[in-house]
């Protein structure tokens, strides 16, 4: 089988590779350049634990074949805090309880992340609408709403942009 | 007391990991020369294996090792009852029952191999409901059952008073003309005929309930690695370090000091990762191949071939006296434990048996418990297991009773509610219940028997239900180590894997407390195998078990600074005292603060333990919850509107995470109730992925109202009680009474869907 | 998965009967049978083609005539295939059965018990339950039609 | 997930040339998100990919005199958040606002979900509501279809291996025109349908039903036209009575077969009730139509 080309952007890190077209984002993620933030929970795109953010917008790592993310910038949880410094969401989910096992709090903080950038000061319904695709079976889901009406309801609202790479997500 | 650090929101010590995506699972040890394991799983509910031809998938290049139940140990494996192989030896008792392991250099070859090994079967007649099973003529699932051993693990949680016929298992389940039993339980106090022949009315009314998955999100994964002089080296997602070390060295006769368990974070579990099977298969394709092996389970392989809820047939008929006394209570409970009582743990039996006669102080009370073994999936434990069940049944019947006896649904709780000084209906002694003070106060939040929820719309039928329960707090034993580190701060080694309820954040909190410094000045060191021995997380035992130990090494360690002290000044060790995090002189103003001590007693361990060790405590938590719902006429569609929770509670370590398990709690009993369940067609999984194995989402949750109800004592420490395994029980039968108040319709069996509840209108208007 | 389909034929059973013995006639009234081959006894080869779709099944493998009771006008068939796609194999039981339904009618009461591996067991079920319903409508009216073409007639 | 040999086109040429060489071993990948599963699954297993992602264009949702074109490669979410479609055609935004979750609306395609032809999906509702037509395209030329005719079977449409879903047009309804879509869930709000239902009403000046359109999913091995419906309103007032009645014809006219989310028999019933809630929203809004 022909090995294809991959030209990716990540976290504002540039990756080339020669990969196999049957390669699943996620698993070029987590194996091929070893980012394993991302996970792999349902693999069926219902569960939300590999979302990843491609030119902003997520994308369930584990439906997409890692060629079309050639020439495009993708955020894995990895690239959400800038450096030491957590971003507002990444703190609201410690301070609001928006996480237990973690397993699927990647995806979590990737979705309410790109909410508040579309939408800074989402309502309760909007929160709910967008926040759905993201399954979670610890916290009933109550704290994860709290800590995003927690940045919704702080004056800054939006997410600083994710990393420099993403302003034209 | 006033607490400085308990009972404050402090951040979780693996926050920053697990918001960062830097928290490691155990499918993230990534080894680039790990081979990928699988299965070749059965896809018959019960047949005979005439024969495997791995020829062509050995042929292919990229396969390094095909094993069957020909190659490896013949010991049975079993959390309790030793019955099931790890991969099937002769016969196939299941669907998805493991029949080959594959080692594969990548994913790719693996599943061409997968496909073309090839397994001739010779069907045999099948039983799937677990009434049938029990018949006479049925097909006997387990002809050997009376050479199973009992895995060792002994019955806890039963008292003087309460009568365990024979064994939970083993030949007193062989008796003529009963059939497939894994496990038989009876428990009871008073004389039941007797107490029927007293009553004025007798109710009977029969329930069940369906097979539901712990739907973590993780599936289940490990990787075994064996070096050259044969150690083994095992991360897996798992519940014990320790069990499955202890299950290792048994099945591969090999000294427990050579496998070394590490602790990574778990995805998940409520009480879904006991067992570990494939820990063990992936251990025999390591060592075929004498490389590591990593399996990944596919998410429909751990719905097909997972460790779920039991699904349950629930038989109850109370006697009651003419005032509304439950007199006489016989409770009967089925348990559908699927082909093996493997991965059923302790006693291959539900404590949520005990809860069959509910929370009430009724004189005259017999429970019996069968677990069954039918060809459908093993069962295991989930969240307060057996006990939805057995409370769906319980709840839903005692609204019945109310109803048929003209009489308010709370009050007549209220007034069979157990009361200081009964004990619970299963025998079992009782300490400082609070069943009174959770009734009165759901009644006060809700505004019971006020002011009732109207419907929206006209199609639309408003309702309000009750439920009440209790729940033990949870056994087991643990061991932690204390230490004083070069710099002053302190160190906490423990073996609990954190599978997400905050545990080592509470042994930081406690720690702090009793030490008397700021909780970042402890870390928390968790070890897998090479810490200290911890028996595994499970039933809530948190507070209990591994608080008291916490507690018992910190004041250890303040009694041990105390005496150095002492010693170094030499004064009388009753002239100390300890104080702000040092040791104080009380004859004196000398101080020693932990730094001064780190430095001074540099050249000796300041090293401390703890160990605590408990069965079943007398205590238990009581809750309660009220559902508004509304139910569409036309469609049968129900909504929650409202929940109201009261649990009882009496020191709450940290307010966030304690809250979060009830939240938790809730929303799971809500999956279970209006849309969760295993389908099986012909003993076949159908649903096998989580777009069709539904699981609430954030767009479900309804809003919840929770009060805490405040109670004098409690086992754990700081009186503390536990939290982990509430909720949960008591929402289905809580909804079920809305939906029967709203519209006359008494669904008896879960999931409560809207055709259920449609069909039941349309059998209202027909008469 | 089990099914059962009726459907009414002319004439009596024992007009039928030779006609369900003859496996090649019978697959030819199941769509995407192909090449079936007598092996040896009872027994036969043959492939089958099924299209949902962008699913391609094609299987290939061995059905057998397993019974025979002209007593009561029962014969009863297993095939096993696999997919040469590798996507997993079927096991079909498949019973047909002769009741005569007064002096020129028989009832044709087909029962089907079908039994996917590999993948297919697994992923397939709600796909295949949906056409293998109407595939088997399909054969009881291709059976029906062959009534013009007055199949096997005379042959007993 | 078997090998296979991934192309890429930079134009659509290109992409049908690939197609006429390889016919069946090959297939159009846009969003993925149906593809992908089914050879995760490995139950299609095709030799080739070609993907539209370089195509150019093939994206643009633009108004073209009195219909609007929505190009085969635009996101669910694209046509969701577009403010044109939202001010031409609220019906379209609406029903692509109700397709499972956020993300597979930022994945999954236009044409992608068309040709997927997954009888539970919403969009083709809208569509034939709005009496839709399909561009299909290929190197022996182009053909347009109706909505309407494309759907055969499960997953199965008229497309040629060889041709490519270019394009879809919906014509611009006229005044008075009030559309409604109804999609129910009974258990979860991210659940596949028990059934959905997409209704058009178009009144005369005279207050008379001129056109009536009424599809319904979930309910059939294709969406379902209501064609004794629609019949029964056109040309009529819409009374309650007459909603009523046009809602119950429905039941004869499906063929649902059982499945997870009810019975044959409860999908009948509940096509009944939400076709009448859908006729009657749609009713109320003919009025507020521009």
């Amino acid at each position: 089988m022909k090995k294809v080309p991959v030209k990716v952007l990540v976290n504002g890190t540039m990756y080339e590779r020669q990969i196999e077209p049957n390669i699943l984002l996620v698993d070029f993620l987590r194996y091929e350049i070893g980012l394993t933030g991302t996970k792999e929970g349902c693999s069926v795109g219902v569960c939300g634990a590999c979302t990843v953010l491609v030119g902003g917008r997520m994308v369930s790592s584990c439906l997409a074949l890692a060629v079309i993310a050639d020439g495009t910038e993708i955020t894995t949880i990895e690239g959400v805090a800038r450096g030491e410094r957590l971003s507002g969401i990444q703190e609201a989910f410690i301070r609001c309880g928006g996480f237990q096992c973690g397993i699927c709090t990647p995806g979590q903080v990737l979705a309410a992340a790109a909410l508040l950038r579309e939408t800074p000061h989402p309502g309760e319904a909007e929160i709910r609408e967008w926040m759905k695709g993201n399954l979670c079976r610890c916290t009933g889901y109550y704290g994860i709403l709290r800590s995003i009406q927690d940045v919704a309801a702080s004056a800054a609202g939006a997410e600083p942009k994710l990393n420099a790479k993403l302003n034209h997500g | 007391m006033e607490h400085a650090v308990v009972g404050r929101n402090i951040p979780r010590v693996e926050g920053p990991a697990k918001v960062t995506g830097a928290c490691l699972y155990t499918a993230d040890l990534i080894r680039r020369d790990a081979l990928w394991g699988g299965f070749v799983r059965s896809p018959y509910p019960h047949a005979r294996i005439a024969g495997i031809d791995a020829s062509r998938a050995l042929a292919l290049s990229g396969v390094r090792a095909v094993i069957t139940g020909k190659d490896i140990p013949m010991l049975l494996y079993g959390l309790a009852v030793r019955d099931k192989p790890v991969l099937a030896r002769d016969v196939v008792r299941y669907v998805g029952e493991k029949v080959a392991a594959v080692a594969a250099v990548d994913e790719a070859a693996l599943e061409e191999a997968l496909a073309l090994i090839r397994v001739e079967y010779e069907e045999l007649p099948a039983v799937f409901d677990p009434l049938e099973a029990l018949r006479a003529g049925a097909p006997v699932i387990h002809p050997d059952y009376r050479s199973y051993e009992m895995a060792g693990i002994e019955v806890r949680g039963t008292s003087a008073t309460t009568d365990i016929v024979g064994s939970f298992f083993g030949p007193f389940n062989m008796e003529p003309g009963r059939h497939n039993v894994q496990s038989l339980w009876r428990i009871g106090k008073g004389e039941l005929e007797q107490g029927f022949a007293e009553s004025d009315h007798i109710f009977e009314h029969s329930f069940s309930t369906q097979i539901v998955h712990q739907a973590f999100l993780e599936p289940r994964a490990c990787v075994v690695e064996i070096d050259r002089e044969g150690r083994v080296d095992i991360t897996c997602s798992n519940q014990s370090s320790f069990t499955v070390r202890k299950g290792l060295a048994r099945y591969a006769g090999i000294a427990e000091d050579r496998i070394r368990v590490h602790p990574v974070a778990v995805g998940g579990s409520f009480g879904g990762k006991e067992g570990y099977e494939e820990v063990l298969a992936t251990y025999d394709l390591a060592r075929a191949c004498g490389l590591p092996v990593k399996i990944v389970e596919h998410y429909a392989e751990e719905l097909m071939d997972g460790e779920p809820r039991h699904a349950a047939v629930v038989k109850v008929r109370t006697g009651v006296k003419k005032d509304g006394r439950f007199w006489a209570w016989d409770g009967k409970v089925f348990y559908n434990g699927g082909a093996y009582a493997a991965r059923t743990p302790f006693i291959a039996n539900m404590n949520g048996t005990l809860r069959l006669a509910g929370g009430y102080r009724t004189p005259h009370v017999r429970i019996e418990s069968f677990v069954i073994y039918t060809n459908q999936l093993p069962t295991g434990y989930f969240r307060a297991p057996g006990e939805v069940q057995t409370l769906f049944g319980v709840e839903s019947h005692v609204d019945m009773m109310a109803d048929a006896l003209g009489r308010d649904r709370l009050e007549l709780r209220l007034q069979n509610v157990v009361r200081p000084g009964d004990t619970l209906p299963s025998g079992e002694p009782l300490r400082d219940p609070s069943g009174v003070e959770v009734l009165e106060r759901i009644a006060e939040v809700s505004g019971w028997g006020h002011a009732r929820p109207a419907a929206s719309r006209p199609h639309l039928a408003a309702g309000r239900g009750l439920a009440f329960g209790h729940r033990h707090i949870g056994a087991g034993e643990t061991n932690v180590e204390l230490f004083v580190e070069a710099d002053g701060s302190l160190r906490l080694v423990v073996s609990v894997r954190d599978q997400g309820v905050g545990a080592n954040t509470m042994h930081q909190q406690v720690t702090a407390e009793i030490m008397g410094t700021s909780p970042d000045r402890i870390r928390i060191d968790v070890r897998g195998t090479d810490g200290p021995y911890d028996e595994g997380v499970r039933a809530g035992r948190g507070v209990h078990i591994e608080g008291r130990a916490v507690g018992h090494a910190a004041s250890a360690m303040i009694e041990l600074l105390r005496r150095k002290a002492a010693a170094h000044w030499k004064v009388p060790f009753e002239d100390t005292a300890w104080q702000n995090a040092g040791v104080h002189h009380t004859g004196s103003a000398k101080r020693l603060g932990l730094q001064d001590m780190a430095r001074l007693f540099r050249d000796e361990p300041l090293r401390t333990g703890g160990h605590f060790k408990a069965g079943k405590s007398d205590y238990y938590d009581f809750q309660a919850i009220i559902a508004d719902v509304e139910v569409d006429q036309e469609t049968g569609e129900i909504r929650v509107r409202q929940l109201y929770y009261v649990l009882d509670v009496t020191a709450v370590i940290n307010p966030m995470l304690h809250q979060g398990q009830i939240e938790g709690g809730i929303i799971q009993g809500l999956g279970h109730t209006l849309m969760e369940q295993l389908v099986i067609e012909d003993g076949r999984v159908v649903n096998l992925h989580l777009g069709d194995y539904r699981i609430p989402t954030m767009g479900d949750v309804p809003p919840l109202s929770i009060s805490l109800v405040k109670s004098k004592e409690g086992p754990g420490i700081f009186n503390a009680k536990s939290v982990a395994e509430v909720g949960i029980s008591i929402v289905a039968p809580a909804i079920a009474n809305a939906v029967c108040d709203a519209t006359g319709v008494r669904i008896r069996d879960l999931p409560l869907t809207a055709e259920k509840i449609l069909n039941g209108l349309r059998a209202l208007q027909a008469r | 998965m089990k099914f059962q389909h009726r459907c009414i034929l002319p004439g009596t059973p024992e007009r039928w009967w030779a006609f369900l013995l003859d496996v090649p006639e019978v697959g030819k009234c199941i769509a995407g049978v192909e090449d079936i081959q007598p092996i040896e006894g009872n027994a036969y080869s043959g492939s089958m083609r099924v299209k949902i779709g962008p699913v391609g099944l094609n299987f290939h493998g061995k059905l057998t005539l397993e019974e025979i009771r002209r007593e009561d006008w029962r014969a009863a068939f297993q095939s096993e295939a696999t997919d040469r796609g590798l996507a997993g194999g079927i096991r079909v039981r498949m019973s047909m059965q002769l009741h005569p339904q007064g002096p020129d009618a028989t009832e044709l009461v087909v029962d089907t018990d079908a039994v996917f591996m590999g993948k297919l067991g697994e992923f397939g079920y709600p796909l295949i339950r949906k056409k293998a319903d109407s595939m088997m409508q399909d054969f009881a009216r291709r059976v029906v039609e062959r009534t013009a073409s007055g199949p096997a007639a005379g042959k007993d | 997930m078997r090998a296979f040999e991934y192309h890429a086109p930079a134009s659509l040429d290109e992409a049908q040339e690939l197609l006429a060489r390889h016919g069946d071993e090959a297939k159009l990948l846009a969003g993925g998100t149906g593809l992908i599963i089914l050879m995760k699954q490995l139950l299609v297993q095709p030799a080739r990919l070609v993907s539209l992602r370089k195509v150019p264009a093939l994206e643009r949702i633009a108004r073209v005199n009195g219909a609007l074109h929505v190009g085969a490669t635009a996101t669910h979410r694209a046509v969701e958040m577009s403010p044109m479609v939202r001010e031409l055609l609220p019906l379209l935004s609406e029903v692509y606002g109700h397709v499972a979750t956020v993300r597979i609306r930022e994945m999954a395609t236009v044409g992608g979900g068309l040709a997927h032809a997954d009888p539970t999906q919403d969009s083709p509702l809208a569509f034939l509501v709005l009496d839709a037509s399909v561009r299909l395209s290929s190197s022996r030329g182009q053909r347009t279809i109706a909505v309407d005719g494309l759907f055969l079977d499960h997953y199965t449409t008229v497309l040629e291996p060889d041709e490519v879903l270019t394009e879809v047009l919906v014509p611009l309804p006229d005044p008075g025109t009030g559309t409604a879509f109804m999609k129910f869930q009974p258990h979860t709000v991210a659940d596949y349908p028990t059934v959905s239902v997409a209704a058009g009403l178009s009144l005369d000046e005279s207050g008379r039903c001129r056109k009536a359109r009424l599809a319904l999913g979930s309910v059939g091995s294709t969406p379902v036209r209501a064609r004794t419906a629609e019949a029964m309103l056109t040309g009529n007032r819409l009374t309650p009575q007459l909603l009523g009645d046009a809602a119950q014809s429905v039941a004869q006219e499906l063929d649902p077969i059982s499945d997870l989310r009810g019975s044959a028999d409860y999908k009948r019933k509940m096509a009944v009730v939400f076709t009448r809630r859908a006729l009657e929203a749609a009713a109320a809004r003919t009025g507020k139509a521009a």
